[in-house]
């Protein structure tokens, strides 16, 4: 075929679509980019992009829709219900699956780590895992304290409404965290939905803990930094890719100042090489190229990305096929796509490890009145062990 | 379908007529025909009765002249209803109210969460003089045991709230009283009583009223006027006198057709008998 | 009527609703076979009588025998059982069902299909157990007239039909014992006739106990075997219909003393 | 029945027994259509593509569902804001006993819908007390105590992670196409839909309607009023309990995140669209609202091919669309499809004297 | 025990309480004299929020004009709501109009996100202190504002209901349209009013909500929040919203006391007032102050 189908599910509503947006409108653009200087190899891509509100019946069917008239090669995918309800489809139809959804259990294409359920051999997604961004912080939480000269063991604890998503990371981080010496108390469990959450910040403040680790999105964060300002919270606050973004700094004002998180790509106007690509794609919803994007765009772009030299290796072992698409990540080592360097992370594939990567970057934000900036503390490396594959 | 029952005699013109029904036919639900072309006239200051028997249609006919058919999926598909000349068919039920019609709905229909004076205070909702108070001394005096009556009305018994109701009426001092079934659950005593209040109010406020009543002695001695309906038609009309001598309105309505009452003891045949239709 | 044991038997029962007294020390006995009228002014505790004898209230004090069982502390739904069935003053029809279902309804103690059993239909006999009893409720269709609007839905019925299902509902229930609560309200008088007919033949021919409030004295005097005076809670007088009427006291409180010659004259209104 | 009665099928209804009273379908001719089209049904999967294909299953395990809900709402007028918590305990409940005792998915499903019949019966109790709206709020307690439940119970619902549920299978033949998952759907929602009916025109479902419409009064006709507040509350659990489990076998995975009180509202939007107290409005409004939101994707990606670029905007237009559908349907149409159905029904029986 | 963290829980539970009762309230007021409820309730507090917020932000108005205009444009668009999409539905079944009401949540959720966007954005300055400090706990100066309108409004609607003709007027068409309307009742304009105030009273707890937490979507969740509020109070009880509303508010911080104490079984925050809630219709079905249904016969 000339054209290459992939499907694109979109959270552009319903409860995500905070960063469903920006992450989608980064793929669609990605992918417009993609098209428009050459395509993978002279192909096109034909793609089609489906809101499907994070519902997962609705993925579903918006896949079997796919399923008798696209016939995808591959997908860009969404949350984590939806991502795990189609874990078994695509990998019977032998579909490469590029999702948002960072559970570590994706990682495991084989099953041969105990802690796994089931394999997942299609899936990919870009950046640290949940559990290994959250290990990441903890092991820079410990350097934090060792570089502060505070003595005594650090109390660490998790945050986060009593859900899949923020529970993802909650067993794994925390048995890090005690092998690093931390004392991990009882967590805190506050709602998804933004509310007045003085409680949890006044119980926080009389628990002592000295890391907090907030596990939900950056819509839930806002209120609780907000909260947690007027009780007059001292802990330092540490949030996932997820929690916490440019909208989430401007909203929360001063509260939020001080907060550590894990940022999967470079920001937007970072001086690295790959920015000016960056900016060229995201003229293709925004020709002004005013529009500053959030860094849930550049990770939807860099998916977009790897998903596209994959082809391109596919391509060369003998056609575009969700299975070559699937062994052209594989073959990925340390890799960057070309014109992104500096933007996304080097990232490395194998056929028994989809761990992306295990490189945390670590960052700090403050506001000032109208503006923010945004600060680099670390990259951490969080060590590959095997056990920790598929958890 | 024919045509509606010819009058059986000229009504006394000189009166001024301030409700007029006009052939009408009323459907429920879009398919339930329910009056076939009712007529009648209601000349002001008067009491006209409207009798018959159950299912017959009367408190259709009420609905239909209230505007309150339109909450009942009901709707006036022919003819016209001109209250003071004019046409009042299409409008809505609370503009009927402010114009001086007001219905007393069959089945007591009082606001059962709310207290006796509430309820009388709701009946005086359209006005807005400052002798409501008075008013509501006037219903007590008239139904003495309402004015014990402190909790809610829904605890009252049947006739309480029957005069309840009628009390809301008073209350509202509206030109026109459309009285569905007054006198349904009222004891003996009462039901003498709420006729000879009606008549009062009829006689000396001048209110005109159009009255629904299965007691037909009773509403044929305060009538003026009178219509009997069968299936949504009227099949015979006339002054209270005439039909209170018409024969087939002693015998089926006034008891006693000829001669003696029957005990309804000594009634073998129930079956229905043939009538006017 | 013969001496044979009360059916009903109600002691000194007393019920009151905060500061109101509906009834105070009422006692009296109904018979088997009989027809027992209630009446009296409106508020007297008439239909709080019924609501105590059929369960929808608890007496204060006081007992309530049926058929030797004491009926106090029974709920509602066991006294049918026991068989006692009612009609309601302001009616209470299930408005959204047909005719037919509402009717079908009053034989719910009688049939023994459940959920599991009904589900089925065909093959647990559901089907044939609904039939009979379809093929009875039919006859009190039949009896009670209202063949024609057996597929009418009870809620758009005039006021008078549905005075008339409900009879049909307590009958299809029954009982031994029917409490009737002014059955004959919003009727005219060949209405009146024909439910009285009804009444007579459910009592004579059905053999069925009624209990009756009225206030039409016309009816309640010509059909009814004995009658209970009730006024402000307390009963004021019980006995033969002739004797009742005779009472100065009843007269008074219920019939308005002056212009009354017999009850007939009551009910046919003449007014001075 | 005599065949007599066939010839005349079209001009009014001639019954001679009971027997024909009692029929499930008021007329031969809606007998046969009813029929047709179970028939067609039959051979859908050879006609239709995989994406109609799982839109049917969609209706179908919703379907079932959704006519448990009618059942206490409509039937017994107790609305419950928590269908979507039972639907979800269903679901999980045949992935549990799947996965932790190796039954058959085939016994799995009717078991787990008597597991959330007893789940149903249990959050019933209140009704015995409650009514109304306060027992509406109790039962969205029961919906948030129980999404609760789903998180925390690792050993039942594999907590945060969500469950696997295997495919249905039967007689070692697994049914995990679209193709052959959609006869399962087919026999249980043609199953449950008759027994429904039946149950409806039998003593407990008429008790039911009773409760609704005078509760006073039913109680005084000799029925158990706690008994059956409750009773319906277990058998719509047992309808949910079921959809529920054909949901989890048709999507493999189940996780908590989706039984959340949204869908217990679309729940009730289907059975209010449908018709309240309607079997057939069950599945009308079923069909209705898992229909909406893909004719309103069609019309925004056809939209979306004019103007592009702007399918973020036309997503918000499509979520608008169809809360206007619904308003707008509503406002047209407040007794739901059923009675619209049941109108058109009437006209052509009582034509040309529709007066 | 720590009993410093415990008064501090139980004043953020009065403060907070307060706010659900305004809202809940609301509520109330669509439910006394429709008996519709409001599914989209959470949407009057998302449009009242963004409404000023806007006005604020895009058009720079000063608060006390800002305000007071978001309150009359409220009332516009309650009366306007009631004109157009309930009308039709006088006398039509209730679960109907309820159905509506989820109807218009999902449309108005939509258009807000469309319009503005769906990211929290913050609500300006609007007052000098942010916050004042009570029982060594700071409280942001929106809540001190929300509970003395809430006490005003509440008093108010006392009032309004026992002894204004409106009040009547409203309580007999909740009782039943049909009986309201034979009274002279205009049926149209009670849904009106009744649509008009509520929205206004809405956007009152919108912005203080918005000024506490910044503006987004998710504001709209107290639609559903406070459904315990109202049930446990009696859902046509004004008293009962606000009481209601304290004790929900103080639950959810002693559950949260009891669980980060003691239980640490998480969640308890959110879960807790709904335990509360059916233990308590258990032993009265009509919340604290909701009337009993009449169940005479
Ligand atoms: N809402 C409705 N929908 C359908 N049919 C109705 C409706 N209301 C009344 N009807 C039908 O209209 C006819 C006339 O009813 P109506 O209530 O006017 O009788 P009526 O003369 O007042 O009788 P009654 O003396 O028993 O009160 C009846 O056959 C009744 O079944
Ligand atoms: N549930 C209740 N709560 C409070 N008061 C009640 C209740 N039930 C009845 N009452 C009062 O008890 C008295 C007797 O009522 P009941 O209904 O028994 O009268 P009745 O004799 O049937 O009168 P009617 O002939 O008017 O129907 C009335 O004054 C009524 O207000
Ligand atoms: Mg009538
Ligand atoms: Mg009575």
């Amino acid at each position: 075929a000339d054209t290459i189908p992939v499907g694109h599910l979109a959270a552009y509503t319903g409860p995500t679509s905070g960063v469903g947006i920006p992450y989608g409108n980064g793929i669609d653009d990605a992918l417009a980019y993609i098209n428009k200087h050459g395509g993978v190899n002279g192909k096109q891509i034909k793609f089609d992009t489906v809101d499907y509100s994070y519902n997962a019946p609705r993925a579903i069917a918006t896949y079997k829709k796919w399923m008798s008239s696209l016939k995808p090669v591959a997908i860009q995918g969404w949350g984590t219900a939806d991502t795990e309800a189609l874990v078994k489809f695509i990998a019977r139809d032998k579909i490469a699956y590029i999702s948002a959804s960072y559970s570590g259990h994706l990682t495991d294409p084989t099953g041969k780590s105990p802690k796994t359920k089931s394999p997942a051999p299609y899936n990919f997604f870009y950046g640290p895992s949940y559990s290994d961004a959250c290990r990441g912080l903890v092991q820079w939480a410990a350097e934090d304290w060792k570089a502060k000269g505070k003595s005594g063991k650090p109390k660490f604890i998790h945050m986060g409404d009593n859900h899949p998503y923020p529970n993802a990371p909650k067993a794994a981080c925390a048995e890090y965290a005690k092998e690093l010496g931390f004392e991990v108390l009882p967590s805190i469990v506050y709602s998804l939905k933004p509310a007045d959450a003085k409680a949890q910040c006044l119980s926080l403040k009389e628990s002592g803990a000295d890391y907090a680790y907030l596990a939900n999105t950056s819509s839930s964060n806002i209120s609780l930094l907000k909260s947690c300002g007027t009780v007059g919270v001292k802990t330092q606050f540490l949030t996932n890719i997820w929690g916490w973004d440019e909208n989430s700094i401007k909203a929360t004002g001063d509260a939020g100042d001080g907060i550590v998180w894990v940022v999967g790509a470079a920001a937007w106007g970072d001086d690295v090489p790959g920015m000016k690509t960056l900016k060229e794609i995201s003229k293709m919803s925004d020709p002004s190229g005013t529009k500053r994007r959030m860094l849930h765009y550049v990770r939807g772009v860099c998916a977009t990305f790897y998903m596209k030299e994959a082809m391109v290796k596919a391509e060369a072992m003998g056609g575009i096929t969700g299975e070559n698409i699937k062994k052209g990540f594989e073959q990925m080592k340390d890799f960057v796509p070309p014109g992104l360097e500096g933007v996304c992370t080097p990232s490395t594939w194998t056929a028994e490890d989809h761990r992306g990567t295990t490189l945390v970057n670590v960052y700090t934000s403050k506001y000032n009145g109208g503006d923010f900036k945004m600060t680099k503390l670390a990259t951490v490396e969080v060590p590959r062990r095997p056990e920790w594959l598929g958890w | 379908m024919s045509e509606p029952a010819v009058k059986v005699t000229e009504k006394p013109e000189e009166k001024e007529i301030l409700l007029s029904v006009n052939n009408i036919e009323v459907v429920y639900d879009e398919v339930i025909l329910v009056l076939r072309g009712i007529s009648l006239d209601v000349p002001k200051g008067e009491l006209v009765t409207l009798l018959g028997p159950n299912g017959a249609g009367k408190s259709t006919t009420l609905k239909a002249i209230s505007g309150l058919l339109k909450t009942e999926d009901g709707e006036v598909t022919r003819g016209t209803i001109t209250y003071k000349g004019e046409n009042i068919a299409n409008s809505s039920p609370d503009d009927i109210v402010r114009k001086g019609i007001f219905q007393v709905m069959e089945g007591r229909r009082i606001v059962e969460d709310m207290t006796v004076i509430e309820n009388l205070r709701l009946g005086a909702f359209t006005r807005r003089d400052r002798e409501i108070n008075d008013d509501i001394e006037k219903v007590f005096h008239y139904f003495p045991r309402l004015k014990e009556r402190t909790g809610l009305a829904g605890y009252l018994s049947g006739g309480e709230q029957q005069m309840l109701a009628i009390g809301r009426a008073i209350m509202a001092r509206p030109e026109m009283i459309l009285l569905d079934e007054p006198s349904m659950g009222l004891s003996p005593l009462l039901v003498k009583e709420v006729f000879g209040i009606i008549r009062n109010i009829n006689k000396e406020q001048g209110i005109t009223m159009l009255l629904v009543e299965q007691n037909a002695n009773m509403a044929l001695h305060s009538a003026s006027y009178g219509y009997v309906m069968e299936s949504g038609k009227i099949v015979l009309d006339g002054t209270a006198e005439e039909l209170l001598s018409n024969e087939d309105m002693k015998e089926f309505y006034l008891g006693g057709g000829s001669g003696e009452r029957k005990s309804f003891k000594n009634i073998k045949s129930y079956k229905r008998r043939k009538r006017w239709m | 009527m013969s001496e044979t044991a009360p059916l009903l038997e109600v002691r000194g029962v007393s019920l009151s609703f905060g500061g109101v007294h509906a009834l105070t020390d009422v006692s009296f006995q109904v018979r088997k076979g009989e027809i027992f009228s209630i009446i009296g002014p409106n508020g007297a505790g008439k239909t709080s009588m019924l609501n105590c004898i059929s369960g929808r209230y608890q007496p204060n004090q006081g007992s309530i025998v049926f058929k030797g069982k004491e009926l106090i502390g029974l709920r509602p739904n066991d006294r049918c059982n026991l068989g006692i069935g009612r009609t309601f003053q302001n009616l209470a029809l299930f408005n959204h069902m047909t005719v037919l279902d509402n009717i079908m309804v009053g034989r719910h103690h009688l049939l023994k299909n459940n959920f599991l059993t009904g589900s089925i239909y065909w093959l647990t006999g559901a089907r044939r157990e609904e039939l009979r009893h379809r093929a009875e409720v039919e006859d009190i269709i039949d009896f009670l007239e209202i063949a024609h609007i057996r597929k009418s839905v009870a809620g758009t019925l005039s006021y008078g039909l549905r005075k008339r299902v409900e009879l049909a509902r307590a009958v299809a229930l029954r009982p031994d014992l029917i409490l009737l609560d002014e059955p004959m309200a919003g009727m005219n008088l060949e209405e009146k006739e024909d439910m009285a007919r009804y009444i007579i033949d459910l009592n004579e021919e059905w053999g069925m106990t009624v209990v009756m409030i009225e206030h039409d004295m016309g009816v309640v005097m010509d059909i009814s075997h004995r009658v209970m005076v009730l006024d402000f809670g307390k009963k004021i007088a019980e006995g033969l219909p002739d004797e009742v009427m005779a009472d100065p006291r009843v007269r008074k409180a219920y019939l308005g003393e002056d212009d009354v010659e017999d009850g007939r004259e009551a009910r046919a209104g003449e007014v001075a | 029945m005599s065949s007599s009665a066939h010839a005349r099928m079209n001009c009014g209804e001639f019954r001679t027994t009971y027997e024909q009273d009692t029929t499930i379908f008021p007329t031969p001719l809606s007998r046969r259509m009813v029929i047709a089209a179970v028939v067609f049904l039959c051979f859908a999967p050879f006609v239709l593509n995989a994406y109609f294909l799982n839109l049917g299953i969609q209706i179908g395990y919703y379907a079932v569902a959704a006519l448990g809900l009618n059942i206490v709402v409509g039937f017994t007028g107790q609305i419950s804001l928590g269908h979507a918590a039972f639907f979800g305990f269903g679901a999980f409940a045949s992935a549990w006993l799947n996965n932790s005792t190796g039954i058959p998915v085939f016994f799995c499903i009717p078991l787990a819908g008597m597991m959330t019949m007893a789940l149903g019966l249990l959050v019933g109790i209140p009704a015995g007390r409650i009514k109304g709206l306060y027992l509406a709020i109790a039962t969205l307690a029961s919906q948030f105590i129980l999404e609760d439940f789903f998180a925390r119970a690792e050993w039942f619902t594999g907590g945060v992670a969500g469950a696997m549920a295997n495919p249905f299978s039967m007689f070692g033949y697994e049914f995990n196409t679209d193709q052959s998952y959609w006869y399962v759907v087919l026999v249980y929602l043609v199953v449950m839909f008759l027994m429904a009916t039946n149950l409806l025109r039998t003593r407990d479902g008429r008790a039911f309607v009773a409760v609704r419409d005078h509760y006073l009064s039913a109680e005084i006709m000799g029925i158990n009023l706690t008994k059956y507040r409750i009773l319906s509350f277990g058998i719509s659990s047992f309808y949910a309990g079921v959809g529920g489990a054909l949901f989890g076998h048709y999507l493999g995975f189940v996780s908590a995140e989706g039984f959340n009180i949204l869908l217990s509202i679309q729940f009730l939007g289907m059975i209010i669209i449908g018709g309240l107290g309607s079997v057939m409005g069950s599945l009308m409004g079923t069909v209705f609202m898992v229909l909406l939101p893909e004719v309103m994707e069609a019309g925004v990606s056809l939209a979306g091919g004019f103007f592009p670029g702007v399918t973020q905007a036309l997503a918000y237009i499509k979520e608008m669309s169809i809360g206007l559908a619904i308003i707008l349907f509503l406002i047209f149409e407040p007794d739901g499809l059923a009675h619209r159905w049941r109108m058109i029904k009437a006209y052509w029986k009582l034509y040309p004297f529709s007066y | 025990m720590n009993f410093e963290l415990l008064t501090q829980l139980i004043v953020n539970g009065l403060i907070v309480g307060t706010l659900y009762g305004v809202v809940a309230m609301c509520f109330v007021l669509i439910y006394k004299s429709t008996q519709v409820v409001n599914f989209a309730q959470g949407e009057f507090l998302l449009i009242g929020a963004w409404t000023c917020w806007a006005l604020l932000v895009k058009f720079h108005l000063p608060f006390w004009i800002g305000f007071p205009v978001t309150l009359a444009f409220m009332v516009v668009f309650g009366i306007l709501l009631q004109m157009v999409v309930l009308r039709p539905l006088i006398g039509e079944p209730i679960i109907s109009v309820i159905m509506v009401t989820i109807g218009l949540s999902m449309f108005f959720q939509s258009l807000m996100g469309w319009i503005f966007g769906v990211y929290a954005k913050p609500f300006p300055q609007v007052f000098e202190i942010q916050s004042v400090s009570f029982l060594g706990l700071q409280i942001q100066t929106a809540y001190i504002m929300s509970l003395v309108i809430s006490i005003i409004i509440m008093i108010g609607f006392y009032y309004f209901f026992k002894h204004s003709r409106l009040g009547l007027a409203m309580r007999a068409t909740a009782f039943d349209q049909q009986v309201a309307q034979s009274l002279g009742i205009s049926v149209k304009k009670v849904f009106a009013a009744a649509w008009a105030i509520s929205a206004l009273v809405s956007a009152l707890a919108g912005v203080v909500v918005g000024m506490v937490n910044g503006v987004s979507s998710a504001l709209s969740f107290f639609g559903i929040k406070v459904f315990p509020v109202v049930i446990l109070g009696g859902l046509d009880s004004i008293v009962g919203s606000i009481v209601g509303g304290l004790i929900i508010g103080v639950l959810e911080n002693l559950a949260e006391f009891v669980d980060s104490q003691w239980l640490h079984l998480g969640n308890m925050y959110t879960i807790a007032p709904f335990y509360a809630l059916v233990v308590i219709l258990m032993i009265k079905p009509y919340g604290l102050f909701g009337t009993k249904d009449i169940e005479r016969i």
